[in-house]
């Protein structure tokens, strides 16, 4: 069953306005949070072992102590760009409770010792961006931002940017170059941007559902949110479970619950006279899974990393029999390859062979050692460039063609694919802009 | 030898008194100038028929003061600027992994052949354009797609073209 | 001083120095073991985004780029392990899967980034059998830079270049992905004083000069270091010739001088030491007649008489463009009080445009002065000498012109108040079209250019550079000192060296029916 | 180096050798006499010796279909050639798509050693040492053949097709 710690009151539609979400206990947190001390904020967070809720799962707390302890001007930078294919949790959330956002970003700056604050949203999500406007309007003119806030002598000013549609700027450091103007291609690390990010001032980038989740934690405390999830990963979290699924949707369900239940309980199961092929846990860059390792996996971190998948941004891609994987990778491929920013040469070359190898193994031109070769080009991209999507578009390839060789192996031999029994023309491979 | 040069035919854009003071306000409401550049393309591509032609970029780069080279770098880096006309109303049908599953591809063959255009290109009318575009983080709802500025989705071939054809 | 081991070698660097600055040392000479690299530029800012300098670092699953990587205390690094040589192999790879095969047709073939460090890190079996993404060829981007965007690897050097070092923003790298070009926006050109940096730091033959497009291949090309004459900057630079003369100009990194740039208009320096700008024979007319030529070394002794015939009718007129020795053996060896400084536009002497050119065209100004003062001279004002001219107590005027007289606007009218002189010797390296058409007794001496000849430039901050003789363009022309020797009755013998230029369209030795005749090989029978 | 000596009797009279070798030469007279046919040797000029695809005569500059020279003045002939005889000016062509072509290539036959270096350095099969290699001269310089004597001499008939074409090269996408 769904435990709604943050979307009990999703369903209704005035949540959305500062007085429909105050009638619910909207802003009481941030007066509880302002009298407490910003250290004891971080010590809550750390203890109630939030983990990133956007992809990498690096645990909150930690991040926010790498904040020099001096009082130079940090940012906040909510990554709302929501890119990874798969995940629709945010865009959720920021239509339905802004003002949770709102708050989180609130308390988490008052933590962190931030005076300005941006929230990055991809630039395609129009109306998510106008509810957020109007919502950022009404909490000014209920001074809850802006000069000291409800009389605690905090001041903090919060905006929000749109992105024009890039992948890369759900990166941190590709948001951060991003906001400063420049193109959203990911910077050098080191330096972390808790050291220098953006405008070289420290700043803390996190998802949207982390920082809304910082709203629970110091309501009941961390020994309350403990309780919900496994020991190392504790909480809740939306899953966007999508694909050959009958009720796709966004579901909040504590960590530890069961892949299983998720696709044929909460899910509704497949559509009738299908099997379940394949399911990709956590958005497009995580390494699938096949049907077995689907029916015993659970839902967390740990559990995730054992079975060689990332949990990432929780998005459930169900994929059932009547799908040829082949051409699942072809769709995959020629994401990375449209969305890599091409600033290294392994991420922007690699992309586009890897793009045309899979294309011209679904157009019938394919050989036996374009298989291999497949594995050679992804396993030489993997941890050689400035930011993860080299890694993002090559564990795709790589768990594809382990998987489901066989599958591979037909196309190329027979030139038409094991399930749909169809090849797709070459032009498939050529970008259009 | 192939020369650079400006193509003429798009007459010296200019923007409006209103756009140009919404350019204005939006370099001073952020930390950097720079950052203003993303807005200000967003409100040049709705004044110039929703696509951004060399002399926009020239005209941007005087009122803002800022190098065309770095203006121009920006445009052509995001997919939602458009860099040749558009129709009044972009169709755009998302078609990653959730929705290419869930039949994206013959809608979108689907929808050619009914406005009879080939992708990415306009109709006769002017009206529509056609085009496969990534993930829009609506996979829930699958088929989906986006024209301008909303969000339609749980499409199907007959629902899709009802609101097209509804549009004016 | 961080230490750190390389390649199992200690190491002691100052703190904040990168990994591949420590492996590189001060002179580029990368003698803890070569590191192959295409973005990284010791002159610009680390970008990162080529990722073929990698190294492993002992202590680190995965291999780190070396050259965003501070060398910290006690830091074991190598990069001949397997794992590193594999990443270089698979690094190259990726930069020429969409590489064209243009090896043929390009300039860079012979000193090209991805030729060297192919040889020397790649993998030799290339896997891509896929189509290439195809590019914008030959694009004109302005006055003197030809872009070629199929082969640029964009490391996106120049864009930083054109961003910190010339900060004119033309360039800047466009659209997304494997689709991304290098480029100016639409009619701009890259059109600023430094461009053609951009084409020594292009590791690829991506930005060819259009001035030494397909003129030479480079294999072809021997090259000598030297100091350039264009401007009291005094960059130090290489000039690249070979038998049919000099074609390009490139410069050296020297720290406190120039550090790794150069100016356009010092590229063009070559021009005035080919033989089509330069003076090849001696000239002599006397009023009512016409040029003769002779030797230069006869034409020098002969005036020897008219020198000491003047007495102190004699006039000395000097300019910025000789060595410091030159002046040494000028002013011991002709004595005289009038000596006039001719400065090229004094009012835009201490110009500067806040990198390296400077308003004083004369790579030698403050060296004549020194000498100058040594000697006691203080040059006089240029009254006098127009005054001396038409009262006649000057007879003979000798004339050190200048090598690059584009650079004296105001020579037109100079050279006709020199008319006035009774006897006129004009010592100059160039042709001078100016004085041809003087009338009157006039002697033309050719000089050595400044390619020619050992000496010492003293440049506009006091900086002293010696340089040494590069080749030999003109066998017999003189340099200023050895002229001064001459014209002032010393007996000495000036050997011409052996010229190795040719006249560029006749084949080096093309055997005539005449030559035959005279050549004894065949009619005598050789013996086995 | 051992020399066979011929010690008997008989060989040191004068006719018997001269006797013999008349009768040779007298066997020769009639078989060619009789059968011209399987005579051996060839009326030159008029019938000339076919030689061997690899022999290595006269060069061959290749065109492409359109007649124009296949080189691109790339220089690797004159650096891998020893006695160093070809002469190379590159210049910029005005069709967009060929980028550079020589203006002038010459070759000193003379000099010539006729060792094939140049055809192995092609990298675009633009020069071949081709079938003939009888060509007189007069004067010195008559032995620097142009690109209209490499290229385009009547025994040519308009010039050698190249192999490699570069419709082909592009569609491939080389």
């Amino acid at each position: 069953m769904e435990t709604k710690l943050l979307s009990e009151f999703y369903h209704i539609d005035e949540y959305r306005g500062l007085a429909g979400y105050k009638a619910k206990g909207g802003y009481d947190v941030l007066a509880k949070a302002l009298k407490m001390a910003p250290q004891a904020i971080i010590d809550e967070v750390k203890a109630s072992g939030l983990r990133g809720r956007g992809g990498a799962g690096f645990s909150t707390g930690t991040k926010w102590s790498f904040l020099p302890k001096n009082n130079e001007p940090r940012y906040l930078l909510c990554n709302a760009d929501e890119g990874e294919p798969g995940t629709f949790k945010d865009r959720m959330m920021m239509e339905r409770a802004p003002h949770q956002l709102i708050e989180g970003m609130i308390i988490s700056a008052f933590a962190i010792g931030s005076k300005k604050s941006y929230i990055y949203v991809r630039g395609e999500y129009f109306y998510a961006i106008g509810v957020l406007r109007k919502a950022l309007e009404e909490a000014y003119a209920a001074g809850l931002l802006g000069k000291n806030i409800l009389g605690s002598g905090f001041d903090h000013d919060m905006d929000v940017y749109s992105g024009a549609g890039a992948y890369i700027c759900g990166e941190e450091t590709g948001m951060i170059s991003s906001l400063e103007g420049l193109k959203g291609q990911p910077k050098l690390k080191p330096p972390f941007p808790a050291v220098q990010g953006y405008l070289r001032k420290p700043t803390i980038v996190n998802n949207v559902e982390t920082l809304a989740a910082v709203i629970p934690i110091i309501r009941d405390g961390a020994a309350a949110y403990k309780k919900f999830g496994t020991e190392k990963s504790t909480g809740t979290k939306f899953f966007s479970l999508s694909g050959n699924v009958n009720k796709p949707g966004n579901y909040e369900v504590p960590l530890g619950y069961s892949l299983k239940d998720m696709i044929f309980k909460l899910g509704g199961g497949l559509k009738p006279g299908r099997k379940l092929k394949a399911v990709i846990p956590g958005g497009s860059s995580a390494p699938v899974l096949t049907a077995e390792e689907a029916e015993r996996a659970t839902l967390d971190y740990e559990c995730m990393a054992q079975m060689g998948t990332m949990l990432g941004s929780g998005a459930i891609i169900v994929i059932d029999d009547a799908n040829c994987m082949v051409d699942c990778l072809g769709n995959l491929t020629h994401f990375y390859h449209h969305e890599s920013c091409g600033q290294c040469t392994p991420c922007r070359e690699g992309t586009g062979w890897l793009d045309k190898i899979v294309h011209s193994i679904l157009s019938g031109k394919g050989r036996l050692a374009d298989i291999d070769l497949l594995v050679k080009v992804a396993d030489n991209m993997k941890g050689r460039t400035i930011c993860a999507l080299s890694d993002a578009a090559a564990l795709p390839v790589l768990s594809f063609v382990q998987k489901f060789r066989p599958e591979f192996e037909y196309f190329v031999r027979e030139g038409r694919s094991q399930v749909t029994g169809k090849t797709k023309e070459a032009v498939h491979g050529e970008m259009h802009h | 030898m192939i020369k650079v040069t400006e193509n003429q035919q798009s007459a010296q854009f200019q923007l409006s008194a209103e756009g140009t003071a919404k350019v204005k306000s939006e370099l001073t409401r952020y930390e950097d100038k720079m950052s203003a550049i993303i807005p200000a393309l967003y409100i040049a591509q709705n004044e110039n028929r929703g696509y951004i032609s060399e002399s926009v970029i020239k005209h941007l780069s005087q009122i803002m003061d800022i190098p065309e080279s770095r203006i121009n770098e920006v445009f052509k880096f995001y997919t939602m600027f458009n860099q040749k006309p558009v129709g009044r109303y972009h169709v755009q049908v998302c078609g990653t992994l959730s929705c290419h599953i869930n039949g994206a591809p013959d809608l979108i063959d689907h929808l050619c052949k009914e406005l009879k255009v080939k992708k990415d290109q306009i109709t006769e009318d002017g009206k529509y354009t056609v085009s496969r575009v990534e993930c829009l983080g609506s996979c829930g709802t699958a088929p989906m797609m986006q024209v301008n500025e909303v969000y339609y989705e749980n499409l199907t071939k007959e629902s899709a073209m009802n609101i097209l054809r509804g549009l004016k | 001083m961080a230490k750190c081991t390389i390649n199992g070698k200690e190491v002691e660097v100052k703190d904040g120095t990168t990994i591949i600055q420590a492996m590189s040392g001060e002179k580029q000479d990368w003698q803890h073991g070569k590191v192959a690299h295409y973005c990284w530029h010791p002159g610009l800012s680390v970008a990162g985004v080529c990722r073929l300098c990698m190294v492993e670092i002992e202590g680190n699953p995965r291999v780190q780029i070396a050259c965003n990587t501070v060398v910290t205390e006690g830091m074991k690094i190598n990069n001949t392990s397997e794992k590193v040589k594999d990443a270089a192999k698979w690094g190259l790879d990726f930069h020429l899967i969409n590489h064209p095969l243009d090896c043929p047709i390009c300039d860079q073939a012979g000193e090209c980034g991805l030729q060297d460090q192919y040889m020397e890190f790649g993998k030799y079996t290339p896997e891509m059998s896929e189509k290439k993404v195809k590019k914008h060829k030959v694009v004109d981007l302005g006055p003197t830079v030809v872009l070629d965007s199929e082969r640029c690897i964009l490391c996106s050097r120049c864009v930083r270049f054109t961003e910190e070092v010339s900060k004119t923003n033309e360039l800047g790298i466009f659209n997304r992905g494997d689709h991304s070009e290098i480029g100016t926006h639409a009619g701009m050109e890259l059109n600023n004083k430094y461009s053609l940096n951009t084409v020594d730091i292009c590791p690829v033959g991506a930005l060819t000069s259009k001035d030494f497009r397909f003129k030479q291949r480079v294999w072809y090309l021997k090259d000598a270091e030297t100091v350039c004459n264009g401007c009291s900057t005094g960059c130090n630079v290489k000039v690249y010739f070979n038998k049919e003369g000099m074609f390009r100009v490139k410069p050296v990194f020297n720290k406190d001088v120039n550090s790794y740039w150069m100016c356009d208009d010092g590229r063009d320096i070559y021009k005035f030491v080919n033989k089509e700008s330069r003076l090849l024979k001696a000239k002599k007319k006397t009023t009512g007649g016409n040029w003769e030529e002779m030797f230069p070394g006869a034409a020098a002794k002969e005036l020897s008489s008219t020198v000491k015939a003047a007495g102190d009718g004699l006039a000395l007129v000097v300019t910025g463009q000789y060595t410091n020795e030159e002046y040494e053996a000028l002013f011991t060896n002709l004595k005289t009080k009038k000596v006039f400084h001719w400065v090229n536009s004094p009012e835009k002497h201490n110009d500067f445009d806040g990198l390296l050119i400077r308003g004083d065209k004369n790579p030698n100004t403050k060296g004549l002065q020194a000498v100058m003062q040594k000697h006691g001279i203080t040059p006089g004002n240029w009254a006098d000498l127009v005054a001396g001219l038409q009262s006649g107590n000057i007879k003979t005027l000798i004339v050190a012109a200048p090598e690059i007289a584009a650079v004296y606007p105001d020579i037109k009218h100079r050279v006709s108040e020199f008319e006035k002189a009774h006897n006129l010797v004009w010592l100059s390296s160039t042709k001078s079209v100016e004085v041809d058409l003087l009338t009157g007794n006039i002697w033309q001496i050719p000089m050595k250019s400044f390619v020619e000849k050992d000496g010492t430039f003293v440049n506009h901050g006091g900086l002293a550079q010696k340089f040494k003789k590069a080749t030999t363009v003109v066998s017999e022309a003189l340099n200023l000192g050895e002229a001064a020797l001459l014209m002032s009755g010393a007996q000495i013998m000036v050997k011409p060296e052996t010229s190795p230029f040719v006249e560029t369209a006749r084949p080096a030795d093309r055997v005539t029916l005449e030559n035959r005749k005279k050549n004894e090989f065949v009619f005598k029978r050789g013996t086995l | 180096m051992s020399i066979v000596q011929n010690k008997k009797e008989l060989s040191n009279w004068y006719l018997p050798g001269i006797l013999g070798g008349l009768f040779i030469t007298g066997k020769h007279l009639i078989t060619n006499l009789l059968n011209p046919k399987k005579m051996p040797t060839l009326n030159y000029p008029e019938e000339k010796f076919e030689y061997s695809p690899r022999f290595k005569g006269n060069h061959v500059l290749t065109v492409k279909k359109d007649g124009s020279l296949r080189c691109t003045a790339c220089m690797l002939c004159a650096t891998n050639c020893p006695a160093e005889c070809i002469t190379i000016k590159a210049s910029e062509h005005d069709d967009p798509t060929v980028e550079k072509f020589p203006i002038s290539y010459e070759i000193d036959i003379l000099r010539c050693v006729f060792c094939g270096f140049c055809e192995e350095a092609c990298p675009v099969d633009a020069i071949r040492m081709g079938p003939e290699w009888q060509t007189p001269g007069v004067n010195g310089s008559e032995f620097h053949y142009g690109i209209d004597r490499l290229a385009y001499r009547p025994a040519l008939k308009g010039g050698i097709q190249s192999v490699l074409d570069d419709e082909e090269r592009h569609k491939a996408g080389i």
